[in-house]
């Protein structure tokens, strides 16, 4: 299945990923709204980018093929799709309990808000785009959108 | 020292309803004007430092930033003008030589912009690139006076073999930027461009790096004054080999490379210890007159086993016509002549402004020497120096060059924006930099697409304008002073260029 | 090939859907003594306080179900394992045959001898039942003792709170939580649970029970201290229920014993979950390992090897994630104080935020982080894989968890694990 | 301003005849393929150049000299005086003709070189290009052996009766008629143009004429009559009689294969077609041409590498032609037995037998 890759050496660190996945995922007509929500509450990113200087990397969801965070998920919440393979959250079963938190390997699940509900928020590779939102920000060409032959 | 008197260059206006305070200038600023106490936090600038790269300007998610010149810092003067007056005080706070990186920003004449093409109507049909073959290829090196054939049956063979050609597929070349004056990543970006395209990348004065040498087929490596990074291995793998006798940014004058930008890999290409300066003196300081560059070539056909081409490069100067035939005369195979626009990676701004002279009257004055004393096609020549567009390289050819060399231009399609201050190392851009935070702003594979993208569309412009012209061969442009016209140009430039008034017929 | 899979929890649902994986005809039938689609144990007290509706609780939609073609029974109790005939007797007298068995019928609430605990009414926090029982009888201002300290008793506690009841929670241990975390970081929990209203009472128990009134019970502590109370919550622990196993050749000790691949001492009888004992990885002993994310991937194992695709699983490790009132909760493997040549050191990188972490000749082995979940993951990932972080201890301590402080060298290598 | 010193764009009608046994025939027969051809041109320009007719005087070069003025004339004789002696000087016999008018001086002279040095071809050439350069108004039609060169304003037509050239023989002919635009006619500016034996007659505008021109001039040529034509006749003596090589070889000077066929070419073929491009890249002609190259013993027919320009060649029995137009073969011959139109830069190279008396040294 085709998933986001980051190629660190070229990563500047300018977070233009999770901008514009905020935005993607936002309901807001622009990014300037998106960014400051009437509700006040500023919406997470599902990609986020760690910084190490000089180095620094872009971590998103790998979509696992037997994935921990759906294994750990007390409500059923986080499944994988068995068509596309895309790991999903359901913000309406999660109670918010973190384990999913807990147990994903590369730390790429977040505490967000839907309808101003603590909920895990992860990547769902931008459902509905041709390519995810991150990897047409990146300036660099660091994110690649790409089935490297892994199930 | 007290405060500068040196007002800011630049000033910073942050459009506050659209800043989201999302931090991307603040880390993409490599001159740290943008600053937030944490994140999501108020932004503010400090407008000293900015030098104008636009780098947070085409960042900026909300296009919330715009970078003005301070162009009212001064009194309007005819004579005092802001650049002058600014030099007065920096050198009164320094005490020291103002320095400068690209090329020239006197507003010079540009020759390129006064001279017109032709195009051929009614008497003779344009060639119509759709469905004909136009044909770039141009090869470099010296060419035999005469081809001797035998005739064996229907066919006929070649019966001396032709002194060694190096073919391009275009006529447009990657010029010299040595590694340590650009990163890493713009070196490999250029190697591999110039192999993807079929032409030649050159390796500059700073050696060549060892992961590059897969590139090694397409590459013109340099000996300059440094000897920098020249050895056995560096001369066997290059494709040709170009003695730096001058650079057209800074004719006259070596370099210097700061210990700052020493870095490990740089000094080990360069073959120095970590952190010294690399000074390359001017001049070499084993040819003070034109038979000691005669011995270095043959030394150098010599150790090659005369399988490759030698090239002298030499900044355009005012004798140029006689230093080009001298050197022709000297044995070299290809001459480069750098224009006095050409960039540097750092050089006195005085001498960058001052000394030399534009790429369009040298071409033209060598071609005409050259073709005078009838050695024009011992040698191949190499226009460079501020050439900015496909017409700057078909003019160029006209003119008399065989092919030119780009090294601004590849810099700006890779991103550079002329902010002039690739001497500090710092550059945002990520190109004229030694620092990892910095230089990984260039991806090579991103880098090689932008450099194809360019080279390939002004062939297509060249390929378009050439058949306007009823030419479907590069060879029938080089010399052809009569597809030019000068416009606005007075008697002596025309002379000079060798072209006639726009409106005079054929 | 006709599979039998008996408790639809965590276990149950992976081990069923590993088999389909492999075998896309065979048939699979599946009991469950639970009335309606299955549900996550720990959803009970979200349940309760409301947090959750009980059309949204469900593991698995139907959907699932008819998708991996599995006949789903529900309110049906296995009460008779016929080994010999390979057949499964039910509570209603139904008899299923099986050609592969998978046990997963998790744990049973333990019953601490109270004496006289039998003759009075009292609640387990065990099923969705219990809290429905509790949601009736439970009336605000009402006086309650649970009985445990543990993460099912003070889940009780808080969401009993939500109910306004006032709760009163007694534990054998000398601080609470001591099965999963070190008296330091208990006491953090402690005072934010006494900051709500709850009574905490440590290192006593309940010695009797009797009933004073209809309403009314009136407990002895071992301390002899007397307590008026309306109910009573018993929260002690879960034990694997092995109703099933008693009287069978299936071998047990504390849980049912299985090897590698999940399978009992009788072949083709395979079990996963809080039911069975297996190696955990750290120690090295057999334990029972009651999490959701251990059944899963012993439910999976089970289910490999049921449809014939030999599969090995490495052992289970400890990992908990809980909220009690606004405090959140993360332990993982050895996080309880015991153990030689450990070196624990401890942090508060912003303030509400405690993490201490346990390490081990240069390898992670333990931590408890409280308010600090934010991609608590990459330390068990350092625990499980048992990564060499000792030049990178202080940055674990200082700051949130990163990728690229970790001295893995090729990060694509380690992406393809991860995804394999 | 002087014609000479505008570059006269041209369209024009072409023709060449050759017996190949070197049987000589009538001027009159080259005429008549020409007169048929009347409309390409537009009576500004016409001329021929015929091979063998002076057989009784085939050992000396044979001058054609155009003047304005007698004293053209008597610079001429002076700067001949130097070199030469004049075996024979007579005016070009000429007959009154309507279409002809504002005729020159034509001189006809025969000239012996004084010394037996070796290189007479190159006095000759050096003589040529000294008249044409410095003695004002006066230009050499032609100056080699047993052949000449007559041409003047007018219909071709007009230029064959004016000359009389039904009363030469020669084993080959070539005609040309001129299309010269905005200016009135100029006889030095008709073709064909002539270097020694090679006559060049051509139809075209050459767009590489600025690069051809300045690689002829670094190589001793002056461009003095302005027109694209003059510097291919000057490139073909470059090449031929410099440089030695062969016509064929010539041809893919002037109209190479391109660089994708070079490309699939086998080693030896390509590594000659790349020397060639190489060294003689700036003589590639470029833009639209066809044009019939004339010399002692033969001819060479070549279109420009697109084929821009029509040439259409004949062979009948010892004949062959080549012609703008397949209308002016038939002609003169109603029946070739093949007729064919060579392809772009494929060129039509006809020489006369080896063993016939009349070929030239």
């Amino acid at each position: 299945m085709k998933r986001v890759y980051c190629n660190e050496k070229y990563c500047v660190n300018c977070h233009l990923c999770e901008i514009y996945c905020l935005a993607a995922h936002s309901p807001a007509p622009d990014l300037i709204k998106a960014f400051s929500p009437s509700d006040g509450i500023r919406p997470v990113a599902r990609i986020q980018v760690e910084e190490s200087r000089p180095r620094s990397m872009a971590v998103s969801c790998r979509h696992c093929l037997h994935p921990l965070c759906a294994d750990s998920c007390i409500s059923g919440a986080l499944t994988k799709d068995p068509n596309t393979g895309i790991v999903l959250s359901d913000p309406e079963k999660c109670v918010a309990c973190w384990s999913c938190l807990s147990v994903c390997s590369i730390g790429a699940i977040r505490k967000g808000f839907v309808a101003g509900r603590p909920v895990s928020v992860k990547c769902d590779l931008c459902q509905g785009r041709e390519i995810p939102a991150c990897v047409e920000a990146c300036p660099n060409q660091a994110l690649t959108y790409e089935d490297r032959g892994e199930n | 020292m007290p405060r500068s008197l040196v007002p800011p260059a630049f000033f910073v206006e942050r459009v506050t309803t659209r800043c989201i305070k999302c931090g991307v200038c603040v880390r993409q600023c490599g001159f740290s004007v943008h600053a937030q106490a944490e994140p999501y936090g108020e932004v503010v600038s400090t407008e000293e430092n900015c030098v104008g790269c636009q780098r947070c300007v085409v960042f900026c998610p909300t296009r919330a930033l715009r970078i003005m010149e301070n162009v009212h810092s001064v009194r309007q003067h005819p004579n005092w003008t802001a650049g002058v007056i600014h030099d007065i005080q920096k050198q009164a706070e320094t005490g020291g030589i103002i320095l400068g990186s690209m090329g020239c920003d006197k507003d010079y004449p540009i020759y390129f912009d006064r001279l017109a093409l032709n195009a051929s109507q009614v008497t003779n049909p344009a060639i119509d690139p759709l469905r004909e073959p136009m044909e770039v290829r141009t090869y470099l090196g010296s060419k035999a006076p005469r081809v001797e054939v035998k005739r064996s049956g229907v066919t006929f063979r070649l019966q001396k073999p032709m002194p060694i050609g190096i073919k391009l597929e275009t006529p447009i070349m990657f010029a010299a930027m040595s590694f340590g004056s650009i990163s890493k990543n713009v070196c490999e970006a250029l190697a591999k461009a110039a192999t993807e395209l079929g032409t030649l990348f050159n390796t500059g004065e700073g050696g060549y790096h060892a992961d590059l040498r897969k590139y090694a087929a397409n590459s013109i490596v340099q000996v300059a004054s440094g000897r920098f990074g020249v050895d056995k291995e560096y001369l066997e793998v290059a494709r040709v080999i170009e003695i730096k006798m001058g650079q057209g940014a800074k004719p006259g004058i070596g370099g210097h490379l700061p210990g700052e930008k020493m870095t490990w890999e740089v000094a080990r290409t360069r073959m120095i210890p970590k952190g010294t300066d690399a000074i390359s003196p001017a001049p070499h300081h084993d040819i003070y007159s034109i038979e000691d560059l005669k011995q270095l070539i043959d030394t150098l056909k010599e150790v090659t086993d005369y399988k490759k081409p030698i090239s002298v490069k030499v900044a355009a100067v005012h004798n140029v016509a006689a230093i080009a035939s001298g050197i022709a005369r000297a044995g070299a195979d290809i001459i480069t002549i750098d224009g006095m626009k050409g960039g540097t990676g750092a050089a006195p701004k005085v001498v960058r402004n001052e000394i030399g002279i534009p790429i369009e009257v040298a071409i033209a004055a060598v071609d005409q020497r050259l073709r005078e004393e009838g050695i024009r096609d011992e040698v191949s020549l190499v226009a460079s120096g501020g050439i900015r567009c496909s017409a700057d390289v078909l003019k160029a050819i006209c003119l008399g060059a065989d092919a030119v060399y780009i090294g601004t231009a590849a810099l700006v399609a890779l991103g550079c924006h002329l902010c002039g201050k690739c001497y500090t190392g710092k550059c945002s851009w990520g190109i004229a930099t030694q620092d990892e935070y910095l230089s990984r702003r260039v991806n090579p594979e991103l880098g090689v697409k932008r450099l194809v993208n360019l080279v390939n569309a002004w062939t297509l412009e060249i390929k378009e304008v050439i058949g306007a012209m009823g030419i479907n061969a590069i060879e029938s442009l080089r010399g052809n002073r009569l597809h030019l016209r000068g416009i606005g140009l007075n008697e002596v430039e025309l002379k000079v260029l060798g072209v006639k008034p726009a409106g005079e017929s054929m | 090939m006709k599979y039998l899979v008996i408790g639809c929890s965590s276990a149950g649902i992976h081990a069923m859907e590993a088999i389909r994986q492999k075998d896309a005809t065979g048939e699979i039938t599946c009991l469950t003594k639970e009335q309606d689609l299955p549900y996550g144990r720990p959803l009970i007290s979200y349940w309760l306080e409301g947090k959750i509706r009980e059309e949204k609780m469900s593991l698995r939609p139907q959907e699932f179900f008819d998708r991996l073609g599995i006949r789903l029974c529900t309110g049906v109790e296995a009460v008779r394992l016929d080994l010999a005939n390979r057949s499964v007797l039910t509570a209603t007298g139904q008899s299923f045959t099986y050609d592969r068995l998978f046990l997963g019928c998790g744990g049973k609430p333990i019953v601490p001898p109270i004496e006289g605990l039998k003759a009075v009414p009292h609640f387990f926090f065990h099923t969705l039942a219990d809290v429905k029982k509790i949601k009736l009888l439970v009336t605000p201002e009402d006086k309650v003792l649970i009985i445990g300290g543990g993460l099912i008793g003070l889940k009780a506690a808080e969401s009993l709170t939500s109910l306004n009841a006032r709760v009163t929670v007694v534990d054998l241990a000398p601080h609470l939580l001591s099965s999963i975390m070190g008296a330091g970081a208990a006491y953090m929990v402690q005072e934010a649970i006494c900051a709500q209203g709850v009574e905490v009472k440590l290192n006593n128990s309940v010695a009797a029970v009797r009933m004073i009134g209809p309403r009314e019970l009136a407990v002895t502590l071992k301390d002899g201290v007397q307590l008026m109370v309306n109910h009573l919550v018993v929260a002690v622990g879960v034990a694997p229920n092995l109703d099933l196993v008693q009287g069978t050749a299936l071998s047990h000790r504390r849980g049912l014993l299985v090897d590698q691949h999940m399978q009992t001492n009788i072949s083709g009888v395979y079990a996963g979950g809080d039911m069975v004992e297996f190696r955990e990885m750290l120690s090295g002993q057999q334990k029972v390992v009651g999490i959701v994310l251990n059944a899963a991937m012993q439910g999976r194992v089970a289910g490999y090897n049921m449809a014939g695709f030999p599969l090995a699983f490495d052992g289970s490790m400890v990992c908990n994630s809980l909220n009690l009132f606004a405090t959140n909760i993360v332990t993982m493997g050895e996080s309880t104080a015991a153990g030689e040549n450990k070196e624990i050191l401890v942090s508060r990188p912003a303030p509400g935020v405690y993490r201490e972490l346990v390490f081990r000749d240069g390898r992670l082995c333990g931590a408890t982080l409280i308010n600090d979940a934010e991609r608590a993951g990459i330390l068990r990932h350092l625990i499980y894989k048992q990564v060499e972080v000792d030049e990178v201890k202080e940055g674990l301590l200082a700051k949130t968890p990163q990728l690229l402080e970790i001295p893995f060298a090729r990060w694509d290598e380690y992406y393809r694990d991860l995804t394999a | 301003m002087l014609e000479g010193w505008v570059r006269i764009p041209s369209g024009c009608a072409i023709a060449g005849i050759i017996n190949q046994n070197g049987q000589a025939f009538s001027g009159e027969m080259i005429a008549r393929a020409m007169t048929v051809m009347h409309d390409r041109s537009n009576g500004l320009g016409g001329g021929f150049a015929g091979y063998g007719i002076y057989p009784e005087m085939k050992e000396a070069y044979a001058f054609h000299v155009l003047a304005q003025d007698k004293t053209g004339i008597s610079q001429v004789d002076e700067l001949f005086k130097e070199n030469f002696t004049v075996i024979l000087k007579e005016p070009l016999p000429t007959r009154r003709t309507a279409g002809v008018a504002g005729t020159p001086f034509l001189m006809r002279y025969f000239l012996q070189p004084q010394k037996e040095n070796a290189d007479a071809d190159q006095l000759v050439a050096a003589t040529t290009l000294q008249i044409n350069k410095h003695i004002g108004g006066t230009f050499v039609l032609s100056g080699a052996k047993n052949m000449g060169v007559f041409k003047g304003v007018g219909y071709p037509e007009d230029i064959a009766a004016f000359f009389r050239l039904d009363e030469y023989k020669g084993y080959l002919w070539t005609g040309h008629g001129r299309f010269p635009t905005n200016t009135p006619g100029w006889w030095g500016g008709a073709h064909p143009f002539s270097l020694l034996d090679v006559t060049l007659v051509h139809n075209g505008e050459i767009s590489s004429y600025g690069a051809n021109r300045r690689y002829l001039e670094s190589q001793g040529y002056h461009m003095t009559l302005q027109t694209d034509s003059e510097a291919i006749a000057y490139a073909c003596d470059f090449l031929h009689r410099r440089h030695q090589l062969p016509w064929e070889i010539i041809a893919k000077v002037f109209a190479p294969p391109h660089w994708w066929e070079i490309d699939r070419m086998p080693a030896e073929e390509r590594e000659l077609a790349v020397a060639l491009r190489r060294t003689y890249g700036s003589l590639l002609m470029n833009g639209p041409f066809s044009i019939i190259v004339g010399f002692a013993g033969g001819m060479m027919a070549l279109n420009d590498r697109l084929k821009l320009r029509s040439l259409v060649a004949a062979q009948n029995e010892e004949w062959v032609f080549v012609a703008s137009e397949e209308a002016a073969i038939r002609a003169v011959c109603p029946e070739p037995e093949s007729v064919w139109y060579p392809k772009g830069g494929e060129a039509v190279i006809q020489l006369v037998k080896e063993n016939v008396e009349c070929h030239a040294a």
